[in-house]
Parts: structure tokens; sequence; C-alpha cells
């Protein structure tokens, strides 16, 4: 499994520095179980969304999660931002348990960690201007006066490149494309000068054409800001070149984490080597050939298989192994970390 | 041999806020044997010219006209009944995009498929094998035959769409964005099943994606659309590794890619509003390379040779 | 709120809703101005205010060349005589009557006579166009009873009224008349029915008499003079009045009890309106605020509501409701609004709830948690705007049933009796009968305005139908 | 099973309604007092013929009143006035429950018979055939228009039928019943019978009553369904519209399907569901609807009882028991429409 292209810049921002900084977001070992009733006479399903899964971003670091779709990525991510209370262990921010916290007590929290959501047509209020929207979180946390807020609200829409800011104050969102209302949904989050930012595929539903820009929008503060990102996306792509670190979710369960030119180079995990096959890449010579591809589709979290989540897809199972018990997470390089028996 | 030519097509909405040029005078043709992948995004028009081209118009249509050719006959001479009978499903079929409400809830899958061989007094045992057949083609199990698109999960609806196009033996399939609800899996596996069926039926295939990289997965030509008007048209090479267009080349630069390390960019801006286009070229509002003549003409789509065409003022000096 | 005047005003139907609606409540304004409030007690139910009037007559634009209803006033006498004790006074009434047939009915009422010694004497007599004239009655108030005290007040709070076309004074005094200036011999009994033919015409011919008396009708300008003696100049008469009943009467006719319709249908405006908008009001807070809680609280709150709406939905509303009336009386306030908005919450409470719900997983109630934005904040910032057009083409939708619902009540007779409304004139018809005699002016005016008014409300909710409905808005 | 599972929960939550409605009118009828007042008018009226009874056979005066006393007691043990209502209650829920109606006071069966039983099962044939005969005609105008303007939206047509929809729901069903009996008995020079179920007297023979009834029957049932249709159509209309725009409709004509078919397959099976649903709620205006009707046309069925039964002397067994009944009905009928939406709609069926 030896890397076979190395690239110097690579080299360079792969640095195994976060590793040793101190850590913003601390997840350990959560699990977010959901009963799910289907109905008076029969029992209850229990949907794993998230099992057992140990995570930390270090200030200033962007860490994505990429997966399919169940593989409880955004649950995750709602967890690190105590929108859902996991059913098990502990969610440290700052070195704070906030897992358990009542809701009234978060206020503090909640001005710290900010969050950008998938879809820009259904995050804002259609019943509010722009500026209502971006100030809301100031008037939530009694910050500042009307001008002083006013003023904040004109930086943020500027630090979002919707230039010059006075054009958008007045709009209604229905009278913006896709990619400036999620530029409008970002700017209502970092006007409150968040240390850490959750951004749920903040893409996935704005044209091609636009979607760096918002990418360059949250990279720039978190270089700027040192924001500390979760960024969640099933693009694995975007994920390479946005963040520092990749974790791969499947089912529920992280199933490799690494820094993300490694996960990408030189990729461990069977289903990790099989996502990044099949991204499609705008080449003329794809069409000349087929992928290789993961058989079958995911089953549902309500019916997670025992032993390694992936083994009845896997192309490597071991008859015997795999299905026995779950694999143990394994650093195979610096800070590449498997869960799978091949290792 | 073209198997389909379109000369001129042109489809008008009327809206309270007045027309919307969805297509806008589009040209293209499609070889036979081959994949036309046309590229959009929002806005572009591409789902409006799958329906222009099935005919399948809205009530509000303000402007329907151009020239589809199929095999050299002329489709915009025929008949509304004549279209639908000999046309539809027979001739052109196409694959819907969002496989989840596409199929009818209270109808079982087989008969959704077979439904146009039943129309033509096909025998039921025969309809009911050539449906089973075309599960199996697709992927998947025979007993999907009887069950209703609920139970379906979205990739096998996708799939049961795909055989439901297939039924007539068409010449030509319309596959409008086919997996865009679908994970990238899912996605790949049905990638490749397209392919397959291109292989071993020699289906002609239209491919209408926002996505320009999964259309390079599967096509021989490419048309890049904007603003209800193709931009550029071309061989996949010629598109993607020689593009001419400012935006086709700022949409490739916006692709991030897996295997380099460059940032991907992007076009500034956002597509125009389709009621109130600007004056001129349609893109110059986001066009890096404007200049005067973008807003004073619109400009034409030009051969630069080998069947490359681009609609841009830059190359009319050339 | 905008938006949803631009979508009512965008369609025919909307604009032709919100025209009516400005049209009953321009008229519902001016009636609560210009009657008193208990108007229903003290006058519609009140039948000594509508004695002088014609019952079942249809209204004067029905019947066109009839003869009218016409009331004549008179407080001061026209001429006063002196006598040798006290005074004559005489009150002249002139009533044109150029009509070919004889008035419905012709009466006379005293009010407030005042004597100091001996109760004044009415004389009242009828000069007709061809200067015959005939002696009709004869009148004195009570006289002192033992202890009273003058100056002795009579007739102030109940005034004295003869119906001079069926009076057996009159009668025989008639029945004098027709022997002495014709020779024709009835009885008294004879003219039972008749009088207003015989005062009001002259016999055929000559050569009949003798024969069974006919009549024909003698147009031209009458006179009835009162005679009124008094004992002392003192005494006083309050006013007299006498009506000639019409064959049809004011705007919209009369009711058996000769209640002037267009009055009851008029003070119905008001009611109608009150009953719609109080009850949805009502119905749609109520509605709304369970359904919100029900959807964003959850647990045994949502249970709790969920259970309720759904037995209160699943039970039959008309039989209760008039078992619910029946046992616990028919105030409108107090009974009838709130029995009907108890069974009007839960649908609304339903479908609220599962707005909210789809709204509490939503990525906007996300994105406020995790800004910190309080439930309340959320609730009635974020989902209530939300749901609001919504809830308001609800509340439009339920005033029509709401008049309906109230109307039926009154039709069966469980109406507020305080308060005429138009589903009580129409009980009112039904039960004596109207139908089946063809007063039509009595059965068609108050259900025609209730279904206008009803109307009304819907065609608003109707072009509302892209806001309640929100897929319709793709097309 | 799921469907089977599925019907038996709608059930039992149906049938709870009718306990709960039951329990509601009888803790209604008690704690208002009501139940009291009307027993012990009974039983007064009762002691009247008793008394004339023991005056006969009883001639000592001291004796005669106690021997009354003792008689008041029995009756009031019998019907339950010694105790209080809440400990009536229990029992006369079960009662109701097992069908024992009770007796009515005022209103007998053609054979004289007062038991409530026999009384409901004489009214409940006569508002059913009303009842079920308009729910099926407004069903298939309703429906038929509805589909129809939905295939042409904005027409004239479709406009005129919109304000017609408005009015239809605006109508309340007694006044179009008084305003059909105005034109058709009395303009018409009775064409039509104002009311009532036969003429005076009826018919013999089997073929001319039936067209006598049939005769009777048509002003109320125009009535029901005038005031029903609107509404209906509308709604259909609504659903329709909205299901003639989903995909897989274009998917079928994409299909080459005609348009006929288009429509019958793909359209109108697909918003049948709805429109069940529609129907289901529609039920309560409609059982209203024949309740009234029924008091305008003097048509002798459950409505007119009803309405007998709460004004001029109330009888509170006839009450509870029609209450009871038409709850029961409601329940039934809506349970008939839930069978029809689960057979119409797979994807509930699970």
């Amino acid at each position: 499994m030896a890397t076979t292209h190395e690239d110097t810049l690579t080299a360079e921002r792969a640095e195994p520095a976060f590793g040793d900084r101190e850590p913003l977001v601390q997840l350990q070992d959560v699990k977010a179980h959901f009963t799910l009733r289907r109905g008076i006479f029969v029992s209850k399903a229990v949907v794993k969304a998230v099992d057992g899964i140990t995570l930390e971003i270090a200030r200033g670091e962007t860490v994505a999660l990429v997966g399919e779709s169940g593989s409880g990525k955004t649950t995750l991510g709602r967890i690190s931002l105590r929108l859902i209370e996991p059913t098990e262990g502990r969610v440290l921010f700052d070195g704070q348990d906030i897992s358990h916290v009542p809701e009234g007590q978060l206020l503090r929290f909640r001005r710290r960690a900010q969050a950008v959501f998938q879809d820009p047509y259904a995050s804002l209020n259609n019943y509010m201007t722009v500026a209502q929207i971006v100030e809301e979180p100031l008037v939530i946390h009694k910050i500042g006066n009307r001008e002083e807020r006013a003023a904040r609200v004109r930086e943020a829409l500027d630090a979002v490149r919707l230039r010059p800011p006075e054009e958008f104050l007045s709009r209604f969102p229905h009278r913006l494309s896709g990619g400036q209302r999620q530029r409008v949904a970002i700017a209502r989050a970092l006007v409150l000068d968040p240390e850490y930012l959750v951004a749920d595929e903040p893409v996935s539903m704005v044209d091609a054409s636009s979607r760096a820009e918002i990418l360059l929008v949250l990279k720039d503060r978190q270089e700027d800001a040192g924001t500390a990102i979760l960024y969640i996306t099933h693009d694995i792509a975007t994920a390479r070149h946005f963040a520092h670190r990749i974790g791969v979710m499947y089912l529920g369960h992280l199933v490799e984490l690494g820094p993300a030119d490694r996960v990408i180079d030189n990729p461990l995990h069977p289903y990790t080597r099989l996502l990044l096959e099949a991204v499609p890449e705008p080449d003329p010579q794809n069409r000349l050939k087929e992928r290789s591809i993961i058989p079958g589709e995911p089953p549902s979290p309500a019916n997670t298989p025992p032993g390694c989540p992936f083994h009845p897809r896997c192309p490597e199972f071991m008859k015997g192994t795999c299905e026995a018990a779950e694999p143990e997470w394994k650093e195979i390089e610096p800070g590449h970390f498997v869960a799978c028996y091949l290792y | 041999m073209a198997i389909l030519e379109v000369r001129d097509l042109y489809l008008y909405y009327e809206t309270p806020r007045g027309p919307v040029h969805a297509v806008d005078g589009v040209s293209f043709e499609l070889p036979e044997g081959s994949a036309l992948g046309l590229v959009g995004e929002s806005g572009s028009g591409k789902t409006s010219l799958g329906l222009a081209l099935l005919r399948l118009l809205p009530k509000n249509v303000d402007t329907y006209k151009g020239s589809i050719r199929l095999e050299g006959r002329e489709l915009m001479e025929l008949s509304d009944e004549q279209f639908r009978r000999e046309i539809r499903w027979r001739k052109i079929a196409m694959a819907f995009q969002g496989a989840m409400n596409v199929l009818n809830p209270v109808v079982k899958v087989w008969l959704q498929i077979a439904e146009p061989l039943l129309l033509e007094k096909t025998p039921r045992p025969q309809a009911r094998a050539r449906v089973e057949e075309l599960l199996e083609l697709v992927g998947l199990s025979k007993d999907v035959a009887d069950r209703y698109p609920h139970e379906l999960s979205g990739g096998m609806k996708q799939r049961v769409v795909l055989a439901a196009a297939l039924v007539m033996n068409p010449k030509v399939v319309i596959l409008d964005e086919p997996t865009s609800a679908l994970d990238v899996s899912i996605q790949a596996q049905i990638m490749n099943l397209l392919k397959r069926l291109k292989r071993e039926l020699g289906l002609s295939y239209i491919f209408i994606t926002h996505d320009i990289a999964l259309a390079s997965d599967l096509c021989d030509y490419l048309g890049i659309a904007y603003a209800g008007q193709i931009v550029e048209l071309g061989t996949s090479e010629q598109v993607l590794l020689e593009p001419e267009h400012p935006y086709t080349q700022g949409l490739l630069e916006s692709i991030p890619r897996l295997r380099s390390t460059r940032l991907p960019s992007f076009i500034p801006g956002a597509p125009p509003d389709p009621v109130d286009l600007p004056e001129g070229c349609r893109f110059r509002e986001r066009c890096p390379k404007a200049f005067e003549r973008c807003t004073e003409m619109p400009p034409l789509l030009q051969g630069k040779g080998a069947g490359h065409e681009v609609r841009c003022w830059l190359l009319a000096g050339r | 709120m905008e938006s949803v005047l631009k979508v009512i005003l965008s369609s025919g139907v909307g604009r032709a809703g919100l025209a009516l609606f400005a049209l009953l409540t321009g008229i519902s304004v001016y009636v609560l101005v210009s009657y008193p409030l208990d108007y229903g007690s003290r006058v519609w139910y009140n039948p000594a205010v509508w004695a002088d009037n014609p019952a079942v007559k249809p209204p004067i634009w029905a019947k066109p060349g009839a003869v009218p209803h016409s009331v004549f006033l008179q407080e001061e006498p026209t001429e006063v005589r002196k006598a040798s004790t006290g005074e004559r006074r005489l009150y002249r009434f002139e009533i044109p009557h150029p009509y070919e047939k004889p008035p419905d009915s012709l009466s006379l009422t005293l009010t407030e006579a005042v004597y100091y010694s001996r109760p004044p004497l009415l004389t009242v007599s009828l000069t007709r166009p061809d200067g015959r004239s005939v002696r009709l009655y004869r009148y004195s108030p009570p006289a002192p009873r033992p202890g009273e005290e003058a100056p002795y007040v009579r007739h102030r709070d109940s005034p004295h009224r003869v119906d001079l076309g069926a009076d057996p004074q009159v009668r025989a005094q008639v029945s004098a008349f027709l022997r002495d200036e014709y020779g024709l011999r009835l009885s008294a009994n004879e003219l039972r029915g008749r009088l207003m033919e015989i005062l009001f015409g002259e016999p055929t011919s000559p050569e009949e008499r003798g024969g069974p008396a006919a009549f024909r009708p003698l147009p031209g300008t009458y006179a009835l003079e009162v005679e009124v003696t008094v004992f002392d100049r003192r005494d006083r008469i309050g006013a007299l009045q006498a009506v000639r009943g019409g064959e049809t009467f004011g705007w919209m006719g009369t009711d058996s009890l000769g209640r002037d319709l267009a009055q009851g249908l008029l003070f119905g405006f008001p009611v109608s309106l009150i009953i719609g908008i109080l009850t949805s009001v009502l119905a749609t807070l109520l509605g709304a605020s369970l359904g919100i809680m029900s959807g964003y609280l959850g647990g045994r709150v949502d249970l709790l509501i969920q259970r309720s709406a759904d037995v209160i939905n699943n039970i039959p509303g008309l039989p209760l409701l008039i078992f619910l009336v029946f046992i616990f009386g028919s105030n409108l306030f107090l009974v009838i609004i709130p029995v009907i908005v108890f069974f009007s919450w839960p649908g609304l409470a339903i479908i609220v709830r599962s707005m909210v719900l789809q709204l509490r997983e939503g990525q906007l109630v996300e994105a406020e948690r995790s800004l910190g934005a309080t439930r309340w904040r959320i609730m009635f910032r974020h989902i209530l705007p939300q749901v609001g057009p919504y809830l308001l083409a609800q509340l439009i939708f339920f005033a029509p049933s709401a008049i309906l619902s109230e109307a039926t009540l009154s039709f069966l007779g469980l109406g507020d009796t305080s308060l005429p409304t138009w589903g009580q004139i129409l009980e009112g018809a039904f039960r004596t009968g109207a139908v089946y005699r063809g007063y039509w002016w009595w059965v068609v005016p108050p259900g025609l305005l209730i279904v206008i008014t009803a109307v009304a409300f819907m065609l608003i909710a109707l072009s509302l139908e892209p806001i309640a409905n929100p897929r319709l808005r793709r097309s | 099973m799921a469907i089977l599972r599925k019907l038996l929960l709608r059930a039992l939550s149906l049938i709870a309604v009718v306990l709960i409605v039951l329990v509601l009118v009888v803790v209604v009828l008690g704690a208002t007092g009501f139940s009291d007042r009307i027993l012990s008018s009974v039983i007064s009226e009762e002691m009247r013929a008793v008394r004339q009874q023991l005056a006969e056979t009883i001639r000592d005066p001291q004796e005669l009143e106690r021997a009354l006393r003792e008689q008041r007691r029995e009756l009031e043990a019998f019907y339950g006035l010694d105790k209080p209502w809440y400990v009536r209650l229990p029992q006369d829920v079960l009662r109701v429950l097992t069908l024992d109606l009770g007796e009515a006071r005022t209103v007998a069966t053609a054979q004289g018979s007062k038991r409530i039983q026999d009384i409901i099962a004489e009214r409940l044939p006569r508002t059913a055939l009303l009842f079920t005969t308009a729910l099926v005609i407004y069903f298939l105008i309703g429906v038929w228009l509805g589909t129809l303007l939905a295939t042409r939206p904005g027409s004239k047509l479709d406009r005129v039928l919109s304000y017609f929809a408005a009015v239809s729901f605006a109508l309340p069903s007694w006044w179009t019943g008084i305003l059909l009996i105005l034109i058709f008995y009395f303009y018409l020079g009775g064409l039509l019978p104002a009311g009532g179920m036969y003429s005076t007297p009826p018919p013999e023979g089997g073929l001319a009553r039936f067209l006598d009834l049939a005769y009777h029957a048509i002003l109320p049932i125009f009535t029901l369904v005038l005031v029903a249709t609107g509404p209906l159509m509308y709604v259909a209309r609504t659903i329709t519209l909205n299901v003639a725009q989903e995909d897989h409709v274009t998917f079928a004509r994409a299909k080459g399907i005609p348009e006929g078919l288009v429509r019958r397959r793909h359209i109108l099976r697909v918003a049948a569901p709805p429109i069940v649903t529609g129907l289901i709620l529609g039920l309560v205006g409609s059982i209203a609807g024949s309740i009234t009707t029924e008091i305008v046309f003097r048509w002798p069925g459950m409505g007119q009882l009803y309405f007998q039964a709460v004004s001029g002397q109330p009888d509170e067994s006839l009450i509870v028991a029609l209450t009871f009944v038409y709850t029961m009905l409601y329940a039934l009928a809506r349970f008939i429409l839930e069978i029809l939406y689960l057979i119409l709609d797979p994807r509930v069926r699970y």
C-alpha cells in the first residue's frame, strides 16, 4: 500500500501538526440510537445512526466527514452541536462536557459554535430580509446596539462576498440564487465569530460553477480566524481540497480517518477505495471503461449487519473474521487510522 | 449518420412576468449509437429541451418551433396524435429525472413498464415475459415486477425507469439527470449499466445533466447549455480538453479534481433571470474576458473546425 | 399579510368576495350605529310595536299600484272650539284613496290621554268623497279609580288601539248608516269582514237594493275625523294615529305578526358577521395554538391534544350541536358560539401539527436552534409566519360554516331569541307554513342573505387556495 | 396482515369515539339535572294513573296516601331516581350499549310499539334511503364534474363552476328545500309534493307504492345533491389538478399512452384515495344535511325523530338513543370509506 505519487504541496499540507494541538471539540465514543415505532403490536426497531465514534477537532482545523446517505455523518455533526443529545458517550467543547447540559444553559456554547446547512432554500426564513436574517444571532445573544449590529452585518456580508452589502440588505431570500442564499446562511453563522463551525453539505444544492466560491469563503475564514470546521459532504473530491483531515463513515461507523491527501492517495479501507473509484472526473477517457463498483445497496441503519458493517458488500470479505466482531481501530501510518481486518 | 438532427429548436413559456426563453434556438446532431451530453446548470433550459424533443409541452407554451429530424423524417410535421402513436417510446424514450416521483404510486411496477406494449395488443404473458427480461437486463430481480414503487429504493426505482424506457426498443433514449438523487456508489452502478446498454443494444443517448464530470463518463459528444442556448458543442475530447468558451472553461475549472492539488475556482455571479436576459452575450456579466462587442450583439454559434462549435465573440476574430 | 391580500386580489373570485365582504361590513356598521343594541327584546319580539302593521304583506315593489300602507299621525288638533264646559278639539286625517279597491284595514290608536275631572269623549267619523259622513266609534278612557288623584293618566304605556274594520261598535254604526242613507238592511253580523268594502265604496245600483248587497269602490279623498270633547282645558291628548292597512308593506314586506321584515333582515347583518368572525377567530386561535403546541412540544401534550382532536373530529356535529344547545340553552355568546368552536378546532389542530412537525425537523428550525434561539422565538418568529397564510385561509374558511351552523340551529328553533337572525325569521316562516302559501318575501330574502354572506367568505377562501394548498402554486 | 391490523386499530378508535360520545351525552344529561327532571315528570305522570286506579279500590284516604307513597318509591327505584345520576351512569351506558334503548314517551311506530328499538328500526331504513341515494348521486356527479374541470383549469366552465361550488357550500340544505317546495309545489301547482313519504292514502300495490315513494323522494334527494355536489366537486378538482401536475403523469404521456388512459389510470386512479378522504370529511355535513332535509320535507326518518325528541316535550331516552345511533352510523360510514381508501391506496396497506 505504498503511495505512488507524491507531490510537494501534499507533503507540506499533510504536516501532522493537528494531532498535537489542543482539541476544541472532542467526541468520545458517542452513539445516537433512535427507536422507531412501527406500530402498536410490533416491537420497536432501533436505528443506530451513530454507533460509537471518537473524533477530535482542533482549533483552526477542518475535518471532513464523507459517506453516503445513511452513514450517520449528519447525525454526528448535529451531536457535536448538541442539536441531538447523544445516547451514549461524551461531547467536550473546549474541555467542557456539553453532552447532557440542559438546553437553557447552552447559550454560551451556541454563541461559540455555529452551523451551515445543506438546503439554502429551507434554512432561511423567507419572511425576513437578508439584513434581519444576518442580524438575528446578534439579537439573540444581545450583542451591540443597533448601529454596531448593522456594521457587523455589513462586514459579514462582505466577508462572504455578497458585495456591495448594501445591495443585498433589504432583499428577501427568494430574490437570490442558491449560491447567494447559501452565502447569506454562512454570513449568519459567521457574524458571531464562532470558534467552531459545522458545514453540512453546504454546496450540494448549489450550481457547480459557484461551489468553490462558497468553499473558499469557508477556507478563508478558517485560515484568518482559526475557526475549527467540521465539513460534512458526500463529495470526497471537495474534501481533499478544503479539509486537513478526512473521516470516512459507513453505517454509523468511522471506518477510516487520516490526513486528507493520505486518505485520497493511499486509501486503506476497501470502502474508501471503492468510493474514490466511483467519483467521476471530467475526462474523455472515462466513457471507454467501466468503473469498479460497490455491489448492492447499503443496508438500512435500522438493520445493521454484525461485525464489520461493510462486510456484506466488501470485495475483500474474509469469512469467519469480518462478520464475527467489529475490527479494531488501528493507526497504520502517522495520523492515519482504519478499522479493517486487512491490517 | 445522424439518427437525430435538431435545428433551431425554440420553446418559450408564457409566465405572468413575461416569456421564458427555455430553449432558444438549439441545434445539434446525434450520430447513431453515440451519446450526446447536454450539460447545463440551473436555468439553462436543459430539462425543457428534453420535453421539447418528446413534445411534452406544458399548458403555458408560448412558442414551439424548429426542426427535429429522426432518421431523416421531420417530426415537427406530425400531428399530435401521430407523434404520440409513432414516436413516443417507440422511437424516442426518456428516463426521467427524480425517479422518486416518476412512477405511478398505485400501479404495480410491471404494468408501468409493460403499458405501451399492452396498448399494442401484445398478449399479457408475452408482455410480462418482456418485463422480466428487462428487469434482469437492468440488474433487478424478477419479483420486482409485482411490487409497488414505494417498496423500492431510489436506485431500484431508477433502474425500473430505465427498464421502462427500453421496453419498445427505442432508437434514442433521453436520460434526464438519471442519477442526481442517488449516492455515488449507486450512481456508478447506473452509469456502468448505461454504458453496457449502449454497447449491447446500440442505443443512442441524449444525456441531460448538470454534472460535466458525469457526462464525460458516458458521452461521445458534449453540448454546454447556458440560459437556453448551446454555447459550445463538440466531441468530448474537444470540449473537455480544448474548451473554447469562457463558460466551459470556468465550469471545468470549478470541478474539484481528486488527483490534483489545484484548488477549484468558480464563476462569479449567478445565471441571468430567464425572463429578463441581458443584451448581447448572455454570459457576459459573469465572463472574465468580456469586451465591448459582447454587450452590443449576441454572438452566434460558429464552427471552429472538426464539428467544434462555440458561441463567443472571442473566436470571431480568428 | 400583504402577499395574502395580493393573492386575493389576483383572482376574479377573490375580488368578488372582497367586494361582497366590504358591502356586508358597511351595512353591518350602519346597523350597529343606528339600531339600539337591545333591539331584539325591545322591538322585534314586542308585538305591540307591530300591531298596526298588516300581516304577511309583500314588499311595495312587488305589487305596483297596490294600496300602500299609510300612517297618519297627529299630535295637535286641527281645530279647537270652545264649549261651555271645556273644549271640542277636532283631529282630521285626510286619507287620499284613489284606488279601485278598499284598503286592507283602518285603525286608530290613541296614545296618552290626561284629564283632570271627567274622562274626555272621543267620537270618530269618516267623511267620504261623496260627501256622506259615517259615525264610526265613540270612546272614553277609563274613569278615575277610587283614591286616584288628578291628573289621571291613561294609555301612556299601552296605547288604545281600535281596528275600525272589525270593531263590533263600528259594525253597528255602519249598519245604521246603510239603513239611513241607502235603505239597505244589513245586520251588524252580516257586515262581519265587509266593513272596509262598504266604507270605501258605494252600493252598486238602486235596482239591486233588497237583493244581496254589492258594493263598488269609491275612489277619492276620505277624511277620518276624531272629535275629542274635553271637560277641563288642561286635559291633553298625546297623539292620535290613523293607519290605513295596505296590500303591501315596506321594502321587504311583513311576517304573520306584521313585523317589518326589512328591519329584521337588516339587523341580521351584524349578527351574522359577528357570529362568523368571532367563531372563526376563536376556532382558529384554538386550533392553531393547540396544533403548534402539539407539534412543537410533543410528548404527552401532543398525545392528549391529538387524541381529543381525533375524538371530536369523529363526532357527527349537528346531532351533538342540537343536543348541547338544547341542554345548555341557546345563548349566542355563552353557548352557541363556544359549542361551534368546540367542534371546529380539531381539523385545524391536526393539520397545523403536521405542518409544524415538518417545520420542526426542517433546516430553518435546526439553524435557529444552533444560533441559540429560544423555543418561544422559534415558534413565533419562524414557525408561525410560515403557517400564518394557511391559518388566515382557514380562518376565512371557518366563517361560512359557523354562519350556517348558527342559521341551522335557529331554523330548528334553538336560536338565541334575544337577537333576531335570518335563521329565526326563516324558522317563523317555516313553522307558520309560509312556504306552502307562497309567502316568498318571507322565505327567500333571509335565506338569500345567509347564502350571500357565506358566499362572500367562501369566495375569499377559494381565492386563497394557492396558499391553503401550496401544491397548486406550481401551475 | 398489516392491513388487517390497521383496520382493527381504526375500528377500535371509532368504537372508542362512540363510547365517549355516549358517556358525554349521559354525563351532560345527568350533571345538568336534566335527567332527574325528565324522570320525575315521567313518574308524576304515571302516578296520576296509579292514583286513579288505587282510588277505586282503597277507600280510606290515609291508606290511599300510604299506598301511593309506596308506589312512588317503587317507581323511583324502578327508574333509578333514588340514586344520584353518576350512580346510574354506568348502568345507562351499558343498557344502551347492549342495544336496550328503552321506551319513547310520545312517539310510536305504525304498529303502536313504543320501544325505541322498534321505532329506530322503522325509521332507519327511511333515512338510509334518502342518505345513501343522495350520497351515490352526488359522489358520481361531483367526482365526474371535478375531474372534468381539472382537465381545463381556467376555462369558462371552470370559473362558472367555481362560483357554483362556493354557492353550493353556502347553501343551507333546509333553505334549499324550502325554495324547492316554493317552486315545485307552490308555483308549479303541486308538480312535486311538498313533503311526506307517501300520498294520503298511500297507493296499494308494490310498484305503485314504490313509484309514489320515489315521487316523494325527488325533492329531498335533489336538495341533498345540490348542497353536497359543489364542495365535493371542488375537492375532486383540486386533488385531480394536483395529481395531473405530478411527474408520473408526464412520464405516462411520454410513454405514448393515449390521453384517455392517462386520465383514467394515471390521474384519476391516483387521485381516488385523497378524494375518498375528501368524502370522509364531507360526511359530517351530509349527516347534518339529511337531518334538516328530513325536517323540511316532513320525511319520517331519524332526523325528524331527533327533532321531535328535542323540541316540544323532550324525551331523554330518545335523545340518548338517537345520538348514539347517529354516532354509530357516522362511525360505520366512515369505516366503510376508510376500507375503500385502504383498497385504493397500496401505499398505506403496509
